[in-house]
């Protein structure tokens, strides 16, 4: 360990003396190369060329042993230790347990992927150079500026609502699935989910979806937008959102969540429960979608009073 | 993959099983079903060597709305739900089970759908003969069976007739609701399948 | 007659100019070897030995063919010796012989050995004549246990002289365990719970191979030989 | 070589595969010590393509055995422990193709489908008797269509429990060289050879001699 240490000092020693006698031999060269600028020694004194030249060459000289000096004690030490295994440490990448080596191959293969990729989309955006306009890219800024701020509750308020709401209904799970803006998913029984985008406590957005249907896209995002594919939910999703219209009360936030959540929970038994007007379960190949606001009894849109 | 309730459409003695399937397409070109293509239900049953194996049955099936999907069911429906590359495993089994002889028989007709619900109207045909008519409903957007029945039958109902009830659904026996999934809908094909073999056996032999 | 004479002069030309070049090569040699012994290296010395030997083999085969007359029935007589000088043959010998005379002539036209060395050769052949067979082969055994003792004597000193090949040779894989691995996978050696199964289930596969291949009656014993000797190895592990 | 594209390559060949009936297995086995697996890793991950993402594997292999009067039938069931999956895949392997003692590497027959979880019940229905079983775990490279795996294997101390303590097999690693081809597919071979030579001479991958 010592020797290591002291090697380490020898060899560090070593680099700087071998840039003093570099800077030493570069210098005498531009001597002789620019010739001697009249230059004053410190006693004021002309220097003459040939004395510059020695004074300079002495200096080399001097770097140049103090540098043999350094290598034969370097080697000295190193020596003392196997060589066998020193040498063995360039051969062998698995003693060197530094990640250089997987991560150079990573870089490698990723840099030439990353100029393949860059080349195939600089083909398809020569292909279709539309300028896109520069606003674009400025608005989501703007939407964010514009995001109310009286409207901002804590989310410790919004964690006590779904609390409260899963607690009274039986059929009905909430979960959290984002945090700004808050994203709740909405399990109500086996029948469907709903997705909602609050504002504050107030609903921004509502979709709704077969339970089974997927909530994230491909690449693990939040699918916000994706309409269901089945025309009971795309039309329950409708009512739902003249729904939480009609609850909208911007003063009493709680209560209107608390209403659009027993009107949601009445859809539990959307499949099994006719309708209220003509006693059918179908209509133009839809169950009974639509609830009254105040009974939340289930009617088809066309029965409803 | 929603509910799906498969039924036998009765041919009637002064029809043909074409003229059958007739009456169930006019109707629902009336109740403004859209084709939407070709469906197809096969079942090859493989029996097992009896010096090697004591009897059993292993039922291939394939159901063309899983196209890459084979289901392999045992006596004791079990269903084994594989890739396609299953039929070759099956003939490398070929010194412990063989195909049964004319016994590949399916169901293939046209596909329709009508908001969320899917029909199906299958010809039967065990080797070369038509033997009789198969409805597939199914209800998409729900997957528990209990949920939709009655709305299921009174769909059914609504195009096949006020009279018509189908056989109560082998699922519904079930105490636990769980989940539809496709080999509950090759069950009930296998199910409608071995009763027209087995009717298909008995009047051969009365001839 | 004539003919014969021709045929002779042909070969006895043939023979001579092989023997010049065998010369030439020789001369090369020894030019290397007394000039350039300091840059020589070992390719190109191998190189003039394979030269040479290539001559010599031509030279012999030559002298073997059918072809050349049989040298061995002619007769050199030397008419007449004499102590003086002889130029021509000085220049013919290039100077190596500078007279036909009584110390040189029984040296050059010698057809057997020397009789000391003919007496030697003898005593050798009737040593090894009477040696038996077994100490023979006694012998032959020991000198093989020596060389082998030398060379792995050599190969283990090999190491400390060569730290970095031996440090390469390291083995990195071992065909016993290739063949445990690849047992174990295939054929659950190892895996099974039981000795007693083993070698049953040994003979189940066996079969399952002649099932595969459709194999047809006639192939069947040397399955089952196989399935023995595969079975022998099982109990012998 | 575009690492990016012959993965996607090999992703359509081994989709395709499904279709087609006489595939065939191309097979090169050898081992290497543990020891030296860090070396052997180093140097596929240089030579294959997925390096990003190594794929390591724990798989639970299970060999089941149809014994009839005079034949017998041999499936193979495997599944990932590690992570847990939900879906099987069943394998026939056929015993290797002797007939051209020229060839350079191992052929035999070779069909895999993926199945649901209920295989090992489906294979007990239908008379098929567990044999033996074990746990592989290791990497698995890709280079092309040639997949390369490396893997040590386990044995079980109690029968049926991939979760219980596992033995080791030995103090070496299975390593296998293998592509899935249509028959008749000649220069997979040469494919083979050619990259079991840049393993030299860590490891040297032979034909199956069992």
């Amino acid at each position: 360990m010592a020797t290591a240490l002291e090697n380490a000092n020898l060899l560090s020693r070593a680099i700087l003396t071998t840039q003093k006698l570099r800077i030493s031999v570069s210098k005498t060269f531009n001597h002789m190369k620019d010739g001697i600028k009249v230059s004053q020694d410190e006693h004021g004194a002309p220097k003459s060329f040939a004395s510059q030249l020695q004074e300079d060459l002495f200096l080399i000289n001097e770097s140049f042993i103090e540098l043999e000096k350094l290598t034969m004690a370097v080697r000295r030490q190193r020596e003392a230790e196997t060589i066998g295994n020193t040498g063995a440490l360039s051969m062998d990448p698995v003693t060197d347990k530094t990640p250089l080596y997987p991560k150079a191959l990573e870089t490698y293969k990723w840099a030439t992927r990353l100029r393949e990729h860059s080349a195939h989309s600089q083909a398809f955006l020569n292909n279709s150079s539309i300028k896109r306009s520069s606003g674009s890219g400025g608005s989501p800024a703007k939407r964010r500026k514009t995001a109310p701020t009286n409207l901002n509750i804590s989310t410790q308020a919004v964690d006590n609502l779904v609390m409260n709401v899963n607690r009274q209904f039986h059929d009905v799970k909430i979960t959290k699935i984002q945090l700004n803006p808050t994203v709740l998913q909405v399990y109500v029984s086996r029948t469907l989910q709903a997705i909602i985008v609050l504002r504050g406590l107030l609903i921004e957005r509502v979709l709704i979806r077969a339970h089974h249907e997927n909530t994230l896209n491909d690449d693990g995002t939040l699918d916000l937008w994706t309409a269901s594919k089945y025309e009971v939910f795309q039309k329950i999703t409708e009512h739902a959102t003249a729904a939480s219209l009609r609850y909208y009360l911007p003063t009493m936030q709680d209560l209107s969540f608390r209403s659009f959540m027993h009107w949601l929970n009445s859809f539990s038994k959307l499949f099994s429960t006719p309708c209220r007007l003509c006693g059918k379960y179908i209509k133009d190949n839809l169950p009974p979608t639509w609830r009254c606001f105040r009974t939340v009894e289930p009617y088809h849109e066309c029965c409803r009073p | 993959m929603g509910v799906t309730c498969v039924t036998q459409w009765p041919v009637t003695e002064n029809r043909t099983v074409p003229q059958a399937v007739e009456v169930l397409t006019k109707r629902l070109d009336a109740l403004g079903a859209s084709k939407s293509g070709n469906f197809g239900v096969d079942c090859e049953t493989y029996q097992s060597v009896p010096t090697n194996v004591p009897l059993k049955y292993i039922h291939v099936m394939h159901n063309k709305e899983q196209p890459y999907t084979c289901y392999a069911v045992t006596d004791n429906r079990t269903c084994l739900v594989c890739e396609n590359s299953f039929e070759a495993i099956m003939h490398r089994l070929n010194g412990f089970y063989v195909p049964k002889k004319t016994a590949r028989i399916e169901s293939k007709g046209t596909r329709y759908e009508m908001g969320d619900f899917i029909i199906k109207i299958g010809i039967v045909s065990l080797g070369p003969h038509a033997r009789g008519v198969l409805v597939e409903v199914e209800y998409t957007p729900c997957v528990i069976i209990q949920d939709c029945w009655p709305l299921m039958v009174e769909f059914m109902q609504g195009f096949m007739g006020a009279q018509y009830t189908p056989n109560t659904h082998p699922m519904l026996a079930n105490k636990q609701e769980v989940p539809f999934n496709a080999e509950d809908t090759v069950f009930q094909y296998l199910e409608q399948f071995e009763n027209f073999v087995k009717r298909g056996s008995s009047t051969a032999t009365v001839r | 007659m004539q003919n014969q004479d021709k045929v002779l002069d042909n070969s006895l030309d043939y023979i001579l100019s092989r023997v010049n070049d065998l010369k030439k090569a020789l001369t090369d040699l020894l030019m290397k070897l007394e000039h350039h012994h300091e840059t020589l290296n070992w390719p190109s010395v191998l190189n003039s030995f394979a030269l040479l030997s290539g001559q010599i083999n031509t030279l012999n085969r030559h002298l073997k063919s059918d072809k050349t007359p049989v040298l061995k029935n002619l007769i050199i007589l030397p008419l007449k010796l004499s102590q003086d000088r002889d130029e021509e043959l000085e220049k013919v010998t290039e100077g190596r012989v500078a007279s036909f005379n009584h110390d040189v002539v029984p040296n050059y036209l010698r057809t057997k050995p020397e009789p000391e060395s003919e007496e030697r050769e003898q005593v050798l052949a009737k040593d090894a004549a009477q040696l038996s067979p077994e100490v023979a082969k006694k012998q032959i055994d020991n000198l093989n246990r020596l060389s082998t003792h030398l060379l792995s004597m050599l190969a283990s000193q090999r190491e400390t002289w060569d730290p970095d090949s031996s440090k390469l040779n390291i083995t990195t894989s071992s065909p016993s365990d290739t063949n445990m691995l690849v047992g174990a996978v295939n054929m659950g050696r190892g895996f099974k719970r039981g000795m007693v199964q083993q070698p049953m289930s040994n003979m189940g596969a066996q079969m399952a191979r002649q099932g595969d291949q459709h194999a047809p009656v006639g192939k069947i014993p040397s399955g089952i030989r196989t399935n023995i000797k595969s079975g022998g190895g099982h109990f012998n592990r | 070589m575009n690492p990016s594209m012959s993965h996607v390559l090999g992703m359509v060949s081994t989709g395709g595969s499904s279709s087609s009936s006489a595939q065939q297995e191309y097979l090169l086995v050898g081992s290497i010590m543990d020891a030296a697996s860090d070396s052997l890793l180093l140097r596929l991950k240089a030579l294959c393509d997925n390096v990003e993402i190594p794929e390591t594997f724990r798989d639970h292999e299970m060999v089941f055995i149809l014994r009839g009067q005079n034949q017998q039938a041999m499936l193979r069931a495997r599944r990932s422990v590690n992570p847990p999956s939900s879906s099987w895949q069943l394998r026939y392997i056929g015993q290797p193709d002797v007939s051209d003692k020229s060839r350079m590497v191992t052929v035999r027959s070779y069909h895999d489908c993926a199945t649901s979880k209920n295989l090992p019940n489906f294979l007990d229905e239908i008379g098929f008797k567990l044999d033996y079983e074990f746990v592989a775990e290791g990497h698995m490279f890709r280079k092309g269509r040639l997949k390369i795996t490396v893997s040590k294997l386990y044995k079980f101390s109690q029968p049926g429990l991939p979760e219980s303590p596992l033995d080791v097999m030995t103090q070496s690693q299975l390593v296998e060289l293998s592509v899935v081809a249509p028959s008749g597919s000649e220069n997979v071979p040469e494919d083979m050879r050619l990259f079991a030579e840049q393993l030299k001479p860590l490891v040297i991958v032979d034909k199956l001699h069992i």
